[in-house]
């Protein structure tokens, strides 16, 4: 099995399904003769020709309704928003319409359609870059959110939601593009979508998190086992939508407390979800309060403070140590 | 060297006045296909007028009446083969009928069923949009399937004046151009956008002028002269099919009722406004040019107006007798499958319970 | 003083504003000439002319980015969007650009902008015109979110929104437009922007609850305490951004039990920010889980199950005795 | 009856050929206000150069270099009065400054401070803006203010070729062209969006053609004469402060480097089209012109481009030497007080506490 890093193993996927089914298609700025800026399409349309991968005009929100048309017609549109940012220019498709195309027509149209985006802080970039929006769609039934933390999973995701026969918001933690390497199947496999991954055991304590947080908070738990003993459960959603409540659940009751990192802003973010969800289903369970770690409740600061607003090893080390005084 | 935009001269085509007479090139229609088209419009007009009574009887929700606009919607959709795509905004149940969406679906959707967007199968249409634009770029996408397919369907995409302002017609226009996609943009510039009229909705003189910005032909067409309006998407038709591209068509038209049984238009037009559109009003128009080309007669008319109500009678029935449908069945209808949410939602509103 | 219905207290609120401060101008589709869809800008284009009072072309994004740019040249713009299912047509302006603005100029530039919106089912519109999408504000910091339930309220708190300096989401339960009148002060006056009303006191439980679920939620709990016995607290948020947490907590901290009732779909609506404050600050006060009755988590749906979709007076009953049956 | 797109005939304005040679006429400039736009066009060109190489030693964020757009930004900014507005997005750099906005702040924008955005009082500018097109309709309401204040200021608002397929470009144009206001909206047109060539951008044959959608004058500029950019923006200026509406402007330039530091053109662009509007440099053709006219020499050069290095290492020092800011101020800035919440994590940062 070969080693590579997350955009590769996203090329790989997209290059796969190019090749195995016709329908699929390829669609967003700058994805076909320049490879997508961050080369996540990187030759594809040099393989597939410029039907397949298709260089679009300037418009979000022109590409997901194209997406929406071409969904409705039996393709398999993959399109790409260059920067999560930008997706506040498709709210209307994507929330308005693609979500709830299946239900208005009670079943007579559904699109099978993938719409990624890179996303998320730290690696510097202009203003409006940054910003973890999954919350958002969390809130817009009809449409299913998807975010890998690692290479393998970002694959085979990928590969089950261009499969998906609904719509996907596929987002991916561009810090993680190349932070790492893992060992990834060349060929096909799916993960799949609504399944939340333990990334590892523990009894003390469940911390839940996602996409570009899952690293640091997984790295944060086990130096914290290092020093102090004792386990920590760490448990990756990978999925937002659908969420996989019933692991959450599993967890918190074996662990009796909850914790929970994202980097979006805390306000009305999938985490005040998560800990709705265990607040109502593991009362009797809990020893101690449940805990957000995530960005601040500003606008996505300057970059150069950027690392401050992030979660970070302080910030949930400091958590665990106070979610651990409870006993 | 300012390109002036009062420099454009544009002109309406037209192939029958407001008298009936014909005053261009009438289409290669035969006259049963001009019958039919009347048939359409007559009936279509009948039904209008019945949902509108339904609705004060408080026997449907709200409703935007179409009246006034059957020749712009009728014309139109009879230049399409059956297996093209029509992608209506609310107010585009003619066009949809004569697409093949028969009038009990139209009335459902009316009635707030929860099968009521769920068009029959093979019928080749999105379902009513209700954003304002938001039906444009998904012709496109539409188109751009076509292209893809290589089918040479083509999509046609009803919009009102109002809906030129709004920043997704635009998107989708430029992408049409860009690829030449086989789509065509039938403007109904029915004069008011509730209560906006069109001279405050855009400071260019004409709507078909808008496809300068995007190298993309327009023409303006008497919208209330189907035939003009036939003749003029036949011909967009065929460009599209061809590969040549996109076209814009400003159907200059009136809607004679209210924005939405909603709407009190006397708050915004004058009387006298509505007058002078009576007198334009296209089925009047297209019953004195066949009459007076022999094919129709007051005895036709009357067995039409009969059918006409009978039909509607039974639309009516059919509708009313139909299940509303259920909120638990909705929730089968979010995703392909449940999730594990909305298996215990659907549980619950099943058993009458809490949440 | 003259017993009013909220469109007409909105309406009073707007023509003194208008009279009242040279800066303020209107601006919407159909505002004008027509007075709105729903009247609530009736007759102040006759009064105060056509330019503090403006028919705009139909386009969301552009209402909302001309907002702004009123704003930053020192006028006090109040846009109005038809229906709130169309202000996806403007999260671009609103949480990309109007709520960043004065963090991006760090101060220089801040707008004081209004932006109001008619929302909530209940009452047969057409499709995709009942949504409730305060959750999606929530989530994107820098803009305030106001929610009246009564037309005391609701003039008291359109006044102190034109007033601030900061954006201000106004949100219309257009099922109380006219559903009842109260008294209400013909002069001007405010309602402070971030405090919840109590609208009755109570022991046993904590209801919280907004906008158009207010009356509903706050009718099931009398009708409770009649047949039940005990005393139900409910509290009315109010303003959902920024959202009473002192309020919240003291009063959990008193009753031991929180439920929330709200119209929006319930993943990743404001309920579960509620839920999660509750179970991050309160979690050793409580008695029961705290229970969501919300919508469900399909999109907004046909108008003939929209009665069954919201939440309402028996899905409300039956939580409140399962939260009571914990003791 | 179709209106044909391809029936305009569109020809670019040009004051200066390529040689420096005079071929149109002289717009009404002082000598003095000739050196002092080719001063800010070589210093601007020298700070490009400077924040690039800053950039490739890792001393500030990703960058959007605006090297061959000299020209255009100057000129148009040029034709202000101080007290109108400017809408920049990310590349205008130079405009800003004509305008009034310090090297430093634009310098601090590009290390990521927190007060980079914050332009200096009384000067009337938005910051920078990322979304593209998203200052369109922002411009277009600060020229609704002058509407209604009377006051006569104009908003110039810039943006690229890429920017014309937004939808707000086209709502922000709709709405200044129904009411007439002083907006006029400067197209870059560099020939790239990113990696997207203008051609393929749009399929109508000029960006300048555009207005024609809305009722709007357009025109097409060469971009790289600073002469002609702002003889047509001064032309626009005077259109717009006496009441007679928006303009559109196509100042047809390119961008020289890459699209920002992060980008690769060498990867989507030939190096022969590079070559040749290397011919078309708007520095050197103005050079040419003062030569020839005897407004300058090779003495005077030397000094400039002294004066223009040690300016620039000046910026550089005064920005690095600013501290970046902290989180913790950010909080007071997200509303004019500090909400609830906002008080507990600001108290918690500067604890360097948990949440
Ligand atoms: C995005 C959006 N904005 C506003 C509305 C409210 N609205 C419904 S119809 C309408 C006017 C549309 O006018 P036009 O496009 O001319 O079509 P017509 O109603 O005349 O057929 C408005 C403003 C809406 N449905 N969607
Ligand atoms: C809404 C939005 N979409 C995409 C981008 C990413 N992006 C940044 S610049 C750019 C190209 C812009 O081209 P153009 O308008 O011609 O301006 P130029 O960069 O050439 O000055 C793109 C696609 C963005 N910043 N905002
Ligand atoms: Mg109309
Ligand atoms: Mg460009």
């Amino acid at each position: 099995m070969a080693v590579i890093n997350m955009i590769e193993a996203i090329n790989q996927a997209l290059a796969g399904e190019l090749e195995h089914d016709e329908r699929v298609l390829i669609l967003g700025e700058d994805v076909g003769h320049a490879g997508g800026v961050f080369r996540a399409t990187d030759g594809l349309q040099a393989k597939f020709g410029e039907r397949r991968v298709i260089d679009t005009p300037l418009a979000e929100s022109a590409i997901i309704g194209a997406s929406i048309g071409l969904a409705a017609r039996g393709l398999r549109p993959v399109a790409e928003i260059q920067f999560l940012g930008f997706i506040y220019e498709t709210m209307d498709q994507l929330a308005s319409q693609a979500a709830r195309m299946r239900l208005r027509t009670a079943g007579r149209i559904h699109l099978p359609m993938v719409v990624r985006s890179p996303y998320g802080g730290g690696v510097r970039t202009p203003e409006l870059h940054s910003d973890s929006l999954e919350g958002l769609f969390l809130h817009s039934p009809g449409i299913k959110v998807v975010m890998p933390s690692s290479p393998y999973d970002a694959k085979g995701l990928l590969i089950a939601a261009i499969r998906d026969p609904d719509p996907v918001l596929f987002l991916e933690p561009m810090k993680l593009y190349r932070a790492f390497k893992e060992e990834v199947p060349e060929d096909s496999y799916t993960v799949e979508i609504g399944k939340a991954k333990v990334v590892q055991e523990g009894e003390d304590l469940t911390l839940i998190t996602w996409g570009a947080a899952a690293p640091v908070a997984t790295a944060a738990a086990k130096a914290w086992q290092d020093k102090h003993g004792g386990s920590i459960e760490v448990i990756d959603l990978r999925t937002i939508v659908p969420m996989d409540e019933e692991a959450v659940v599993k967890s918190v009751e074996k662990t009796g407390r909850a914790m929970i990192v994202h980097e979006a802003v805390k306000s009305g973010g999938a985490g005040a979800e998560v800990a709705a969800i265990i607040s109502e289903k593991c009362m009797f369970s809990l020893l101690a309060p449940i805990l957000r770690v995530t960005g601040f409740d500003t606008p996505y600061p300057a970059f150069s403070v950027e690392d401050d607003w992030l979660p970070n090893a302080t910030r949930i080390t400091a958590a665990i140590q106070e979610m651990l005084s409870y006993r | 060297m300012w390109i002036k935009p009062e420099d454009l001269t544009i002109s309406q085509v037209q192939i029958l006045n407001e008298a009936g007479d014909l005053v261009g090139e009438l289409p290669d229609l035969t006259s049963a296909k001009l019958l039919d088209m009347y048939r359409y419009m007559v009936i279509a007009r009948a039904y209008d007028e019945r949902v509108v009574r339904l609705q004060r009887q408080g026997r449907v929700g709200t409703y935007a009446p179409f009246s006034g606009q059957e020749a712009a919607q009728v014309g139109s959709a009879f230049a399409l083969e059956k297996s093209d795509w029509v992608f209506p905004s609310y107010r585009e149940v003619p066009a949809l009928w004569v697409h093949g969406v028969p009038l009990v679906n139209s009335l459902l959707y009316t009635m707030g069923h929860v099968h009521g967007a769920r068009l029959p199968e093979g019928v080749n249409a999105f379902p009513v949009q209700i954003i304002i634009a938001g039906q444009t770029t998904q012709a496109m996408g539409s188109s751009l399937a076509s292209h893809y397919l290589g089918d040479k369907l083509v999509s046609l995409c009803y919009l009102g004046d109002g809906a030129t302002s709004q920043g997704d017609f635009h998107e989708s226009l430029n992408f049409a151009s860009v690829w030449k996609l086989p789509a065509i943009y039938l403007i109904q510039n029915n004069q008011w956008a509730i209560s906006m009229p069109r001279t405050r909705q855009s400071g260019s003189q004409t709507l078909a002028q808008k496809g300068l910005a995007y190298g993309i032909p327009g023409i303006q067409v008497d919208g209330n002269d189907v035939l003009a309006v036939y003749q003029v998407t036949q011909e967009a038709v065929e460009r599209a099919r061809a590969g040549e591209g996109p076209s814009i068509i400003e159907a200059v038209t009136f809607r004679m009722g209210p924005h939405t049984t909603s709407d009190d238009p006397t708050r915004y037009r004058s009387a006298q406004e509505l007058e002078t559109w009576k007198q334009k009003d296209p089925i009047v128009r297209f019953k004195r040019y066949l009459l007076n080309e022999k094919l129709w007669d007051d005895g036709k008319e009357a067995a039409l107006l009969q059918e006409a109500a009978e039909q509607i009678e039974q639309v009516v029935k059919a509708s009313e007798g139909k299940p509303k449908g259920t909120l638990e069945e909705s929730f089968d209808y979010v995703y392909e499958s449940l999730t594990h949410r909305l298996r215990e939602q659907k549980a619950a509103v099943a058993k009458k319970e809490v949440r």
